[in-house]
């Protein structure tokens, strides 16, 4: 690194913290707060001045977070994580950027997903929500799933389908359809653990404007692909320290516990045999070395270089989610029959259990991520595709529709 | 030993067990008794009582039983398992099994409650002990404890009788597997009448039956994801022709055939007297847990996001097959006995 | 079973017995007895009357072989295990029964199975050596590999391409091919276990006449189906005991011992830890179910029914030898760091590591095995197959020949 | 810690040793070298010592080493173990590690030989005892025994060194892995010298040392798969585009990737003289050994029946894979001493 950038991230270490002395105040009005987050630049440093960026280089990141830690200020780290604005820098329209990005930085609107069907899962290109022209805009028909925070959001980036008759990744589109409006509605799926962190929503001639096709139209997989690689980038960093949604903190030798339940705690607490030993070290050196993946990920991007281990950590997750689960059921025995508020521990883990399920299915299975890796780190030629050159009208489709609620 | 002889009386037991099953035990039933953390379908039981002989079945017929072979017990079961039967059958053949290892008048008087739809319920976590013919304790995870007439205390080396009148209090403990009814039963100075027999014999007995209610849940897991498989179609084909789901059903098929293998081995073994029993059982009762946790499991992922919601059934097998883990007993310590029984020297 | 059946069991077994006592001598020719076997039908007792079978039920087989096993003569049985006589006697014309099958049931001539090539594994109708009309037969180019028993054969069982016009299944063609003629040249494969049990086949010029072509002319994917078919069943009978090619022996609690080492054995010899006691426990039990589930298969068969547990047996028996191989290297310790003649053990138990390979390699990979069950068995749809209507000659292909010795 | 950052220098150390032992360590060099159960290539050997101060690469610069980094050694042995390289390379560093570790004139001295390319083993298995400052026993399974000099003798709580003078006697012993030259050693109240150090961590940085070079093998037996995949045609396809050979590389990429994370984690962690190596060197070559054998186990597999011949190299990594099952200790031993580590209590 040269001292030229060890300068400016001074400069921005000083600036920062100069602008957080003036405006944050831990008892302060958040909202007023992240208003001005917005304006000041700081909420994603290394977008470009005039999109709420300072156009700093990604080294800088690492410098505005630790100053924000440093007074327990929040709202930084948007140019990794706002998924929303993200999507819409990237492929937005100047109307597009004044319209959106600034309520999305400061939080005033809050996104949500609609690209998952009862019909296009893991073959998202498949999905059959409708988008057919109507006036100045289009009108929306379909059923989205798996969408959570629907409910809190303004804003759906939506994958629609507008080509009937040309092959199926040829003819979406992507929308930033408005939610609150009549033919949007969200529904709840009761889950296998009891909440209800996902919904359905059913889109009846729901209207989206000029305004809200993002990318070309037809061209919403391109855009999608933009999502989707910003999705991963931010599941990436949040599996990269082994911690679920924590930060990874390398100082502590382990960072993990399922359901409540620290595995090498309660392993710790008796003499275990040796095949529980075996496990234990087993499942520690799983979690550890995904911990060091994601540090070395971070050291090769730092560098500059592709690195290809950044694409591990969610296939590794869904090992180290269910392997722990399965260990810490092993050593708590029998109270683990249990259920319910009396029983905290058995059913935290119980819980867990299916919440590995989320890690192994949700945002692609693992078979899926198996293809990625195989096709896109290694190299290996992928599979025929029966539906690749085919009109979309005329492939084998799953069912479009299904009422889990 | 003659195992894998299906006789046509056989194959109708089992036709009979699959619909009296499919039809009181079918999904619409089996969640409607999802939220009891205590009770069952009553006139489910007394049907299968009644008009089928199921409380009996494995009772002999001069106690009013069916006077069945352990193979139809694990027939009938296997069906039970398959549909997640909630009432009170397991623990019918279980205590079945042991009083029949443990002859007598009292244990012949049980026999015939039994066989009379009864409820008799076992004890199996050491929770109680004994003291001058009194048995005082708590004893937790007693399926079908809320509603059994009789608990039956199994120790390693004695076993016992005890009526739960009312010096016993029963309380129901809420199972993550919800269609099995679990409670904690507390007992103070309860008069019990010990039992007699061949012990390890019973608890090998026991170890089979739970092995083929185990079999039907995981053989159902495996059909639902199989089924799924050939329905569900992305990329433009169905999903069980990428080598990704074909081959994981492909290997999860082997687990069951093998565990159906083992179960009516193990059956035929109980049947025949064999000495055999003494290892194929525990193996048997291991290998099953562990086969349809991987068929429960697995089952959830080739049904990806829609196994996730409370709608769909995959998630009722997922908790059968997590208890199949703990209840009256782990894998490991199966398997710990199994070696044992193979010759391995005990660890000092 | 019927009791008229019975009669005809105790029947066969009074004339069997009859047979033996007048024929064999434990200390006499082996060859003029194989002859005389050969002729009296006791070879392959289920196979029709004049074509040295009797004509008997299924049922007979188990009393014949009780009969010779008693007396301790060898021969029968050939009705499931004679894969070449088999083959003649599906798809052979008059003439061809007349001239191979006494041949091959007396055991005067040997069969082996030139299907494989370098470009042609699991994929066997990729076959590429060709045979060519020549004058009133063909001559046949190309080279097969993995051949065991090339050299003291005298007919090889040929599939080659006579047609490259048509999709592959279509274009190949069955051949009893002779052996012992100056275009065969058979060269063995140095093993990675320092023997060489397979062969490759280098076939120039080599000479089919007509009488050699069994089944119709671009009809070879029927009979090799066919010789495929009996190659499993022979290999299912084999494993139905889980002792590789041994008896199975229903009495003894374990059969099976790698490397001359039994597992058993070797784990009773001291405390083990919980870890290696789990360990055994699991390795007993994968032993045991293939070993019912062969039990249960011929059960089954007895039924008449058909029994999908017969295919378990290749797939099953991959995964135990390979962990069978392992937990004895385990328990054995560094010794097995070790190999040669001072150390048989530790050398054997090396060997049976790569043999496992044999397993779950030669015969149909494990991969094609899962595909099999999951299509025939769950059926489970079939993968879109890119060569499935496209002729042969168009078909992208991997390389025809390499030289292994 | 610092760990992953790689500097310039550290590049052109990898592409340095890569081209070295593609040269020295040629398939074509592996073969040549098989059949000799004590030696190796004594050329090869002085390019390395004289050319590119392998022999000394961590010895430190004032003993005529080139005080190298734990890293830099991890770097070169990946390399040498991606070629099977079989000369005394591994000796020599982790002879390097037990000197440095137990400081002294004694140890300074063995350093320079060291660097001028003297072989120094290691004793492990335990075979030899010590009994008035003099050695007895008969020790096996020694790396490079039959052309060391000096034999370091390593115990859990002493470490010995012995001139391997004629009162040794060293016997060849052929290695399932022929690309390793082992040999029994025995001694008769040879005279030894102590080595007094931190011994503890001594033995950790042999473990770091071992992981960096089954991690080279594990990482080729990898790239071998791929390569085939990519090339080898079946049903009209390369074979890597079945989802059954993809997913298995796919797998295989995660392990050889994560097993590199533990590598140079622990190398720096080496490097660094962070309490963290406790754990880690335990961790990296428990885990090393076990992807290395997976690697060559599924890169046999995918292979197919071609991996079955003596003439493809699939083998020889699949040896190397069984001999890092065992050689200075297993991966078992190394998983209990990462659990004692990590504060699991001992077992009585």
């Amino acid at each position: 690194m040269s001292s030229d950038a060890t300068v400016d991230l001074e400069q921005a270490r000083a600036e920062v913290r100069a602008w957080l002395a003036e405006h944050w105040d831990p008892n302060g009005d958040k909202r007023a707060f992240n208003e001005l987050l917005a304006d000041s630049g700081w909420a994603a440093p290394t977008w470009p001045v005039g999109r709420f960026g300072r156009g700093l280089p990604r080294a800088a990141r690492r410098v505005v977070n630790e100053e924000f830690r440093a007074v327990g200020a929040r709202g930084t780290g948007q140019d990794v994580t706002n998924l929303f604005a993200g999507v819409v820098l990237a492929h937005g329209t100047e109307e597009q950027q004044d319209l959106f990005l600034r309520k999305l930085v400061s939080g005033a609107w809050r996104g949500c997903l609609l690209y998952s069907e009862p019909g296009a899962g893991s073959d998202l290109a498949a999905v059959q929500t409708r988008a057919e022209p109507d006036g100045d805009g289009w009108l929306v028909n379909g059923q989205k799933v798996w969408t959570s925070g629907a409910r809190e959001s303004q804003v759906g980036l939506l994958l629609a389908r507008t080509d009937w008759d040309v092959p199926k990744h040829k003819g979406v589109s992507f929308f930033l359809l408005p939610m609150d409006q009549d033919g949007v509605d969200v529904r709840p799926i009761p889950q296998v653990t009891g909440g209800a962190h996902f919904n359905e929503v059913f889109l009846t001639d729901a209207r989206a404007g000029r305004e809200h096709l993002l990318g070309e139209l037809h061209g919403g997989w391109r855009v999608l692909q933009t999502a989707l690689g910003l999705e991963r980038q931010i599941m990436g960093s949040e599996s990269s320290g082994g911690g679920g949604s924590r930060t990874p903190d390398p100082e502590s030798p382990w960072t993990r516990v399922i359901g409540g339940v620290d595995y090498l705690e309660l392993a710790r607490q008796e003499p275990r045999d040796t095949e529980i030993r075996q496990r234990v070290a087993q499942m520690y050196t799983l979690e550890q070395v995904n911990r060091w993946n994601g540090l070395r990920a971070r050291a090769e991007r730092g560098h500059g270089a592709a690195s290809p281990v950044a694409s591990l950590g969610k296939l590794a997750m869904s090992r180290i989610v269910h392997t722990a689960v399965q260990l810490t059921a092993t050593m708590l025995g029998p109270e683990v029959l249990l259920d319910g508020p009396e029983h905290p521990v058995a059913s935290e883990v119980n819980r867990s259990a299916f919440a590995a399920f989320v890690t192994s299915i949700g945002g692609g299975t693992d078979q899926i991520q198996r293809n990625i890796l195989g096709e896109r780190v290694l190299g290996l030629p992928k599979e025929p595709e029966v539906d690749r050159d085919v009109p979309f009208r005329e492939v084998r489709k799953a069912e479009a529709t299904r009422r889990f609620s | 030993m003659a195992a894998f002889d299906v006789t046509d009386e056989q194959r109708a037991l089992h036709a009979a067990a699959q619909g009296f099953f499919s039809e009181v035990s079918s999904e619409a039933a089996v969640r409607a008794q999802l939220g009891e953390p205590a009770g069952f379908d009553r006139g489910a039981w007394q049907r299968a009582v009644h008009e089928l002989g199921l409380a009996g079945l494995a009772v002999p017929v001069d106690l009013n039983g069916s006077g069945a072979s352990w193979t139809d017990a694990a027939i009938v079961l296997e069906e039970a398992g398959r549909f997640l039967y909630g009432g009170p059958l397991l623990s019918s053949l279980m205590a079945t099994a042991v009083l029949r290892e443990c002859p007598g008048p009292r244990s012949d008087a049980l026999l015939a409650r039994l066989a009379d739809g009864a409820v008799v319920a076992l004890s199996w976590d050491g929770g109680c002990s004994v003291d001058d013919g009194l048995l005082s304790g708590t004893t937790r995870y007693v399926v079908d404890g809320s509603s059994a007439e009789v608990l039956l205390v199994l120790g390693a080396d004695d076993m016992y009788a005890v009526d739960l009148d009312t010096a016993a209090t029963r309380e129901p403990q809420l199972a993550f597997d919800r269609t099995r009814k679990l409670a904690v039963v507390t007992l103070e100075q309860s008069p019990a009448v010990v039992l007699d027999g061949d012990l390890r014999r019973a608890h090998d007995l026991l170890d089979v039956l739970q092995a083929a209610e185990l079999l039907g849940s995981a053989q159902q897991a495996l059909d639902l994801a199989v089924a799924y498989a050939k329905e569900r179609v992305q990329f433009g084909r169905a999903i069980g022709s990428f080598q990704a789901i074909k081959h994981l059903l492909a290997d999860l098929l082997l687990e069951v055939e093998s565990a159906r293998s083992a179960v009516y081995y193990a059956a035929a073994a109980a049947d025949e007297g064999s000495d055999e029993l003494e290892r194929v059982a525990p193996l048997a009762r291991a290998y099953t847990a562990d086969v349809l946790l991987q068929a429960a499991s697995d089952g959830m992922q080739v049904h990806g996001g829609i196994s996730f919601t409370w709608e769909h059934p995959a998630h009722l097998y997922f908790r059968r097959a997590k208890a199949g883990q703990q209840l009256f007993g782990d894998p490991r310590s199966h398997r710990e006995l199994l070696a044992q029984r193979l010759g391995l020297r005990e660890i000092a």
